[in-house]
């Protein structure tokens, strides 16, 4: 090996290949944005699992003759027309939106990653079959699905992950399949190939690992949008059934209230786009950190 | 790969920062109005008298897609009826008949001949003359099968059309089949609006009444107005005009309401939390009709166990309607000691068994019935079921009778639960008169008996009641009829709802009773 | 004479990650009117950051930590925005390096050419860089031009206002042989026509050669010699650009160049290929379509263990089809591939177990044929342990590090990731993981072409031991006619997709039959700036391969395809 | 260029077809027999049946969708369940109530965000940039429910400028409505400018940081016309596709705000004709949705066409 073997300037000679989660963490650990992000949504879970310790009022117990209070000493969010603690309502509402979120965004990436890669790596007729139903899924107007998902089996959780799942499945795969794409044609996938190894080999050893960090990116991203849709969902009375407090339900019932007592309604909107702030900006952090183009890929 | 640079630390506070400020000034500019203490219900609207002129805005639910002017027919747009037109006798504030377009009315001796004495010089909007001629095709019209017209089902067993006569052209005759000393009292209903002669082809688009106010333009499930009618026989009404809006949407109307777009909210019963939203913003305010919602739980005597009258009665007396009023109403009603005719009504009598939970477990061990369990339908289609249900299922239990409450869906609770279940809840509009309500919803057979009651005696009571004319005796009669109602019928009258109208606070004048508010007197501060 | 551009101890360093990385050290140079400085250096020499200087133009990101550029009396760096840009639209030009990427994709040529300023029309500067059809081509969008086409429009552009300095970017890197020979003609001919000053950044010595008066050498942003060019060619004193210009392999050099520390260069003699090796892959008439064009017609050639037989052409005279269609990656529309242990016909994963291992391939960029997130003694490992070559995960991961060792690489490096090895090193890999079937056919897809010259000579001597060693029958791909020359013992030359000559390398490159053949030999630039020129006289041919049979032998299994001159010359077309 | 759209319009037909039948199944799968939903109270067994008979639910499903599609080609979608009107009449002016929310939307977002992209793109990593991708990342964050909210709070309730609600049928003129659509669209346009504008931003770095950029900067040409000459047709061509993707999404999107402000529009109309089951309704929306879901994308692909040379002298040689 002669000196004129010049290692380019940029590699630094680290000792033995980290880790893949360490070298991930250490990238994300460079990032603000993403630190930030997810400090945002740690709070959130925080104060969703110990909501009973925070507040001493039942979030769904009213008293009529405390009803319509504006925020004071006892009740810093006021009370609903109901006579209901609104900051109870708002710290017991991250319950439902992040449960259900997070398990609506956990089967729907799940699923659309398997279904993205096989699609990328099997190519020909499965792939453009495929593309054409997720096409006409995606043409129906989500919110119209949802409405018919719910409608025919009923606005329990389970369903509304189903309905979830069954609405942003065909995007997910679409920006995995994108990223699995540019993997696929790599010389190492084809020497898989060549060696002879079975397509889920090719999938687990070669193109997963390439592409996790569009998948993280991808659940992020995806768990905001489910939070919204979620949100929406009960808003228009599909979602959560009353009295359980959810953000969107509590924005629903004091709309009409909001000459009254604004804050009913502007306390769960503060929690509601905190939250998504908070992922949003997880997202944005991890999408640069691991250099994943998010923006173009997601619509 | 493309820098997707995100605000560094500066801006990630900025971005928090301009979050909570654009929505906290908003909230800042509004300045946080929640009353201190939580706002009471005014008992009425502002009193004080109106300025002449200006217009009145309702926000009205469309009664149909399909909805028309013609008062006979069922889809009938209600808002418009009362400014359109007027009727032969109308329920005065009192509660007693008041002479509408007909002065005076008698019957003879056995109480099957009415003559009605018709008033003079009233004209219809298109300038015809009011004659006896108009009243008697009103009643045609309504008598009519093609009209299919509600009240025809009330009207048809006692008057055959062909029998009318007008010996006069203000003088209406009319022969009953059967006996009946309440029959005025029949045509109060708002079905019985007075239409020209012939008119009934374009009625249901041209409103040609006789009323206060004067069609300018109607859409069916869409806005309308209405006009002054200056040469009014009662006198010029004090409003200019009335705007009608359709709005199909309860929050909707609400949400109008509050922002200033609407002076009224007609046929709204608010619940209690925007009746309290109402009541504490600045612009509008809510007022009560008192009693106007008769709330029921009827029990299908023709399923076990009502079919016994002694599990009937351990039922009515197992719980306390006082404790119902308190828990469910907040006391914006009044007990109804389950008698059907309401307090208001001129017939209604005091007395009524006293709230006995030992004598209710008493008689349900006799009947064989210890510890009865037995299901209580309700749903969210009308805001006071549920409260009602609840309140019943804790005064009960102490009788030991073991209630569990079930909600069904709103859309379809009076097709699957309204008749068919063995005990549900359910309401009617008060201010029917005492003979309508007895024939319609308690008669044995009748369309509307939700309690499946038939009882002889009972009928025999209610018929010779129509046929006494003496007055004194008659409301004897119906008092006997109530008694037997009260001891032997299957429908539970825990209370009579005060119904809550969400109105603007510069409305005066607005008072209703049995059914509409007086279009005359009503009008606007500040016109 | 003053110089016209001048440069004196710039340094220039680029911010990254909190830390500021030098780019540029201390660089001082000048270059008078008419007269062509080149910029010579391997990759991160720094040698476009300086030459991008002379327009005032840096990196994002970057910045210039010390000294001055002058160029036309003006100092570059101080001018205020509206003087520069009129420095760059009249003063000086540049020509980018990948012409494709440098015309902006949604503007029509014309008019991108008449934006750049000047009198001169459109049409006159397009003929003037020989373009044909100047007033059709004007209308077209760049992608609908070829790669030459390109490059000689960014000429034109720059040329078109008259300006007094011409910076050359690696203006021929990425074009073929003979029309990067076209081009740089034509620059030469504009320079002398023009009297431009021009500054030529380059790392292909041959180019240097025949274009530049003065040669500036870099390395790691330092220059490290600097002289005229005949006297840094014949005698350079830093042992750098010894090095350097020892490692550039030769057209006749009979076998591979070993550069010793101090850069003397001596040339191993290839070991002939015994007489009874036997012929360890065999093609014959093999036809492979892409859709409805047909990229390779009716190849046949054989390779026999311990052999090294090239495949030589120009882009897309099919070698790396037939490469791959070997390798199993694509299915040949045509013809027979046999191996000692079976037939080829069918693809890779359906050929079996057995046959599967004895045929490997090594990609050509080192970057995408490792995975990324695997560590280097996996990828190896990996293939040890599915072909059955090792038993269980300790057995792969022990002779993983031997094969790694085999490659002469530091056996510690099992544990790295491809991110943190240079090109070279990655390169070895992907032979280590080759040889893990213990093939006795490899497939060598361009290898060395991505390669800086120093890297090459090491994994071309590389190559070469262990066909020796292991007894390989090895397929090299490539365009480099002096790379082919050392390392290959029997040369098929490619054009089209039709083999026009093939034979022994001495023979084919001692006397070469075929007119194809000849032109690419002459068009290829020897590091020797008294090369001579490209010879007039290679005649126009068209193929005769007819009825009478298709070769004519010259002994010795050296062969040419019939072919014949014309004597009417087509207009000369550059396509 | 006429092969690619062709082939465009052929793949547009084949998945209009594919989610035709997709809607189909899927409102076939909602609970509640149609002829019991209509009858209702009186719904005795044998009247169930006669009903089913005439409104031929008896008949196989594939019959029924051949007639559904074969009507639907010539806008006969059916009579409505709770209405009786004819659907298509009814969707129609639905939709074009809402098209008067889409146009001003799409009016206000598109430009809108395309201006404050390029912006944020050009001055990258400097205040407007931080601003920009701040606004707009608070944009996205917030469901288009809340907008609305905040938005009736502020400029119907303090501030009376507009109507909180409409107080007017489907059947409302455009002057009628126009005073109810700025806030609506206002919302709509908030959300989806979010969107937008981070699109818009990265390419413009994209293109930005590509040679010829390069190139057409050291040709010595202006800022301003290197913006909009070199960068901007190649910067507006991913963005193209988000904003069909978006307008497509209006017609979703549009249900939520409409609920909030009452107005008579395509959102309202699918969310009672789900509450009331009004299956051909149901049909006729989705079957609308994903036309219009088909065109945006279609325009799209049409636009990037025009914008870009590559695509369309594809057939030409060199």
């Amino acid at each position: 090996m002669t000196a004129l073997d010049t290692t380019p300037a940029t590699t630094a000679a680290t000792p033995a290949g980290p880790h893949a989660v360490t070298r991930a963490w250490r990238a994300l650990r460079s990032s603000r944005t993403a630190l930030v992000g997810l400090a945002v949504v740690a709070v959130h879970i925080l104060v969703a699992l110990l909501a009973p310790l925070l507040t001493s009022y039942d979030p769904i117990a009213g008293d009529a003759s405390q009803a319509l209070l504006g925020p004071s000493p006892q009740h810093w969010a006021g009370t609903d027309q109901y006579g209901r603690d609104v900051l109870a309502r708002v710290l017991y509402g991250g319950r439902y939106a992040l449960g259900v979120s997070v398990a609506a965004t956990l089967v729907t990436v799940a699923l659309g990653t398997v279904v993205g890669c096989a699609a990328a790596l099997r190519g020909g007729w499965f792939d453009d079959l495929l593309g054409r139903v997720l096409d006409a899924i995606l043409s129906v107007p989500s919110i119209l699905a949802l409405l018919v998902v719910v409608t025919a089996l009923g606005t329990g959780p389970a369903v509304i992950v189903l309905a979830i799942a069954v609405v942003y499945v065909p995007q997910v795969v679409r920006v995995v399949r994108g990223a699995a794409l540019a993997v696929v044609p790599m010389d190492y996938v084809t020497a898989a190939r060549a060696r002879g190894e079975s397509t889920w080999a090719i999938l687990r050893r070669e193109v997963l690992p390439n592409i996790t960090d569009v998948v993280c990116v991808e659940f992020a991203m995806r768990a905001s949008w489910v939070v919204l849709l979620i949100s929406s969902l009960s808003f228009l009375g599909f979602g959560a059934d009353p009295p359980t407090p959810d953000w969107g339900l509590m924005v629903a019932e004091n709309r009409t209230a909001i000459t009254v007592v604004p804050m009913a309604s502007l306390a769960p909107i503060i929690a509601l786009a905190t939250l998504v702030v908070g992922l949003n900006l997880a997202a944005d952090g991890l999408a640069k950190a691991w250099g994943v183009d998010r923006i173009r890929e997601g619509s | 790969m493309p820098d997707t640079h995100l605000p560094g630390r500066r801006s990630v506070l900025a971005a928090g920062a301009a979050a909570a400020a654009s929505l906290g000034a908003s909230w800042l500019l509004t300045g946080c109005t929640g009353a201190a203490a939580a706002p009471g219900l005014t008992a009425a609207a502002l009193p004080g008298t109106p300025d002449p002129g200006g217009t009145l805005r309702i926000a009205r639910p469309p009664a149909s897609d399909a909805e028309t002017l013609d008062p006979a027919s069922s889809l009938s747009a209600y808002e418009y009826l009362g400014a359109l037109y007027n009727r032969l006798v109308r329920v005065g504030a009192d509660g007693e008949l008041a002479p509408d377009l007909a002065e005076s009315w008698e019957s003879d001796a056995k109480a099957r001949t009415w003559t009605f004495r018709l008033r003079k010089g009233v004209t219809f909007h298109d300038g015809r003359a009011f004659t006896s001629a108009d009243a008697a095709y009103t009643l045609r019209h309504i008598l009519d099968k093609a009209t299919a017209s509600p009240q025809a089902a009330v009207l048809a067993p006692l008057v055959d059309p062909g029998t009318l006569r007008t010996p006069d052209a203000h003088t209406l005759v009319v022969p009953l089949k059967t006996p009946n000393a309440e029959f005025p009292s029949l045509l109060t209903h708002y079905n019985c609006y007075v239409i020209p002669d012939g008119s009934a082809k374009g009625i249901g688009r041209t409103g040609t009444g006789t009323g206060p106010f004067k069609l300018e333009s109607f859409a069916p499930a869409g806005p309308g107005r209405v006009t002054a009618n200056k040469d009014h026989w009662a006198g010029r009404p004090v409003l200019d005009a009335i705007a009608f809006y359709s709005v199909a949407d309860m929050s909707a109307r609400a949400g109008a309401l509050l922002a200033g777009q609407v002076d009224l909210l007609s046929q709204t019963n608010l619940d209690f939390a925007t009746a309290r939203v109402v009541a504490a913003s600045d612009r509008a305010t809510v007022t009560r009709v008192k009693d106007a919602q008769w709330y029921v739980l009827p029990m299908l005597t023709t399923e076990k166990p009502f079919t016994d009258v002694r599990v009937r009665q351990a039922m009515k007396l197992a719980y306390d309607p006082e404790h119902v009023v308190k828990a469910a109403l907040q006391g914006a009603g009044t007990a109804g000691w389950d008698n059907p005719v309401p307090p208001s009504d001129p017939a209604h009598i005091a007395a009524h068994p006293a709230h006995d939970p030992e004598q209710a477990r008493h008689l349900l061990k006799q009947a064989g019935h210890e510890g009865l369990t037995v299901d209580l339908y309700t749903s969210s289609y009308d805001p006071l079921f549920t409260p009602m249900a609840l309140a019943y299922q804790d005064s009960a239990k102490r009788a030991g009778i073991r209630i569990r409450v079930r909600t069904a869906a709103a859309d379809s609770y009076y097709t699957q639960i309204w008749m068919k279940k063995p005990l549900m809840a359910t309401y009617w509009f008060t201010g029917r008169p005492v003979d309508q309500l007895f024939t319609q919803i308690f008669r044995s057979g009748s369309s509307y008996n939700e309690t499946a009651w038939a009882d002889k005696e009972f009928d025999v009571v209610l018929d010779r009641a129509r046929a006494e004319t003496d007055d004194t005796r008659r409301r004897e009669l119906y008092g006997e009829a109530q008694t037997l109602v009260i001891e032997r019928g299957g429908a539970m009258t825990p209370m009579f709802a005060d119904r809550l109208v969400g109105i603007s606070r510069e409305v005066r004048g607005y008072a209703e009773h049995g059914f509409e508010f007086d279009y005359l007197s009503i009008g606007v501060k500040g016109a | 004479m003053t110089s016209v551009v001048s440069v004196d101890s710039l340094c220039v360093a680029y911010r990254s990650g909190g830390r500021e990385v030098p780019v540029v050290r201390e660089v001082s140079l000048e270059v008078a009117p008419g007269r062509t400085l080149a910029l010579v250096g391997e990759s991160g020499s720094g040698k476009s950051t300086v030459a991008a200087t002379l327009l005032g133009h840096l990196r994002h990101g970057s910045r210039v930590t010390g000294g001055r550029v002058h160029v036309d009396g003006r100092d570059v760096f101080a001018l205020p925005a509206r003087e520069l840009r009129q420095l760059r639209g009249g003063t000086v030009a540049m020509v980018a390096q990948n012409a494709g990427q440098a015309l902006t994709p949604t503007m029509r040529i014309g008019r991108q050419i008449a934006e750049a300023g000047g009198e001169m029309p459109v049409v006159d500067l397009l003929d003037q860089v020989r373009l044909p059809r100047p007033a059709e081509l004007a209308r077209r969008y760049p992608h609908e031009l070829s790669g030459g086409q390109q490059q000689r429009v960014a000429i034109a552009m720059a040329i078109a206002a008259r300006p007094k300095v011409l910076v050359l970017d690696e203006p021929t890197t990425g074009l073929d042989v003979i029309t990067q020979r076209g081009v740089l003609d034509l620059i030469a001919a504009l320079r002398d026509e023009l009297g431009l000053a021009a500054v030529l950044v380059s790392h292909d010595l041959g180019v240097v050669a025949h274009l530049a008066d003065e040669v500036c050498v870099l390395n790691a942003g330092r220059v490290v010699e600097a002289a005229a060019t005949r006297r840094l060619f014949t005698a350079p004193q830093d042992p750098y650009t010894k090095r350097l210009l020892a490692s550039v392999p030769r057209l006749d050099d009979p076998g591979l160049a070993v550069v010793n520390e101090a850069g003397e260069r001596t040339v191993r003699a290839r070991a002939a290929v015994p007489d009874g090796a036997p012929v360890a892959v065999a093609a014959s008439d093999v036809t492979v379509d892409y859709g409805s064009a047909r990229a390779v017609h009716g190849v046949s050639f054989a390779v026999r263990r311990g052999e090294v037989l090239a495949l030589v052409g120009e882009s897309g005279s099919g070698k790396s089809t037939l490469a791959w269609t070997l390798a199993g990656l694509r299915t040949p529309s045509g013809g027979t591939m046999s191996h000692e242990a079976g037939d080829l016909g069918r693809p890779a994963p359906k050929r079996p177990l057995a046959l599967r291992r004895r045929v490997q391939l090594v990609f050509q960029n080192a970057d995408t044929s490792l995975n990324p997130r695997r560590s280097v003694g996996d990828a190896v490992s990996r293939p040890l342990r599915f072909f059955g070559t090792a038993t269980g995960r300790t057995d792969a991961d022990e002779q993983a590090r031997r094969l790694i060792s085999d490659v002469r690489l530091d056996p510690a490096l099992a544990d790295r990731l491809p991110a943190q090895l240079s090109g070279g090193q990655r390169q070895r890999i992907g032979i280590a993981r080759a040889l893990a079937g213990e093939p006795d056919v490899l497939i060598a897809d361009e290898i060395t072409t991505a390669l800086d010259v120093s890297v090459q000579a090491e994994v071309l001597r590389l190559l070469d031991d262990l066909r020796r060693e292991r007894d390989l029958a090895c397929l090299f791909i490539s365009h480099d006619l002096a790379v082919v020359r050392g390392v290959a013992d029997r040369v098929v030359v490619l054009r089209r997709g039709v083999v026009v000559e093939e034979g022994p390398t001495e023979a084919v490159f001692g006397a070469p039959g075929h007119p194809y053949t000849r032109r690419l030999m002459a068009a290829a630039l020897e590091p020797d700036p008294d090369a001579p020129g490209l010879p007039e006289d290679t005649p126009e041919w068209v193929d005769a391969a007819g009825t009478d049979g298709i070769w004519t032998d010259l002994g010795d299994g050296h062969r040419v395809r019939h072919w014949q001159p014309v004597n009417t010359p087509v207009a000369e077309g550059v396509s | 260029m006429l092969s690619f759209t062709l082939r465009r319009l052929a793949s547009a037909v084949g998945t209009l077809f594919l989610s035709s039948v997709l809607v189909f199944l899927a409102v076939q799968a909602l609970p509640g027999d149609v002829a019991t939903q209509i009858l209702g109270k009186d719904a005795t067994p044998d009247a169930v049946a006669a009903l089913r008979q005439q409104l031929g639910l008896d008949r196989p499903a594939w019959e029924r969708y051949v007639d559904w599609i074969k009507g639907a080609l010539h806008g006969d979608f059916g009579t409505s369940l709770v209405s009786g009107k004819g659907v298509g009449g009814e969707v129609a002016q639905y939709l074009g109530n809402s098209a008067l929310i889409a146009f001003v939307t799409v009016l206000f977002a598109v430009t809108g965000s395309l201006v404050l992209g390029v912006l944020a793109g050009l001055y990258r990593d400097r205040w407007p940039d931080h601003l920009i991708s701040t606004v707009s990342l608070v944009g996205m964050s917030v469901p288009e429910f809340v907008v609305a909210t905040v938005l009736v709070l502020c400029f119907s309730v303090a501030l009376p400028w507009f109507p909180a609600v409409v107080l007017y049928g489907p059947e409302a003129g455009v002057g009628q409505l126009l005073p109810a659509v700025w806030l609506p669209a206002l919302a709509l346009a908030v959300v989806m400018a979010a969107y937008i504008v981070r699109m818009a931003r990265t390419s413009v770095i994209d293109v930005m940081a590509g040679e010829f950029v390069t190139t057409a900067r050291l040709k010595g040409l202006s800022t301003w016309r290197i913006v909009t000459r070199h960068a901007l047709p190649s910067a507006l061509l991913p963005t193209l596709h988000v904003i069909a993707l978006n307008v497509a999404w209006l017609a979703g999107g549009v249900a939520v705000v409409e609920n909030v402000f009452n107005y008579p529009g395509i959102g309202k109309l699918m969310l009672s004709s789900v509450q009331n089951r009004d299956l051909p309704v149901i049909q006729a929306i989705a079957l609308v949705s994903a036309v219009i879901y088909v065109v945006c994308n279609l325009a799209a692909d049409l636009g990037a066409m025009a914008l870009n040379p590559r695509l369309r002298t594809r057939g030409r040689t060199r």
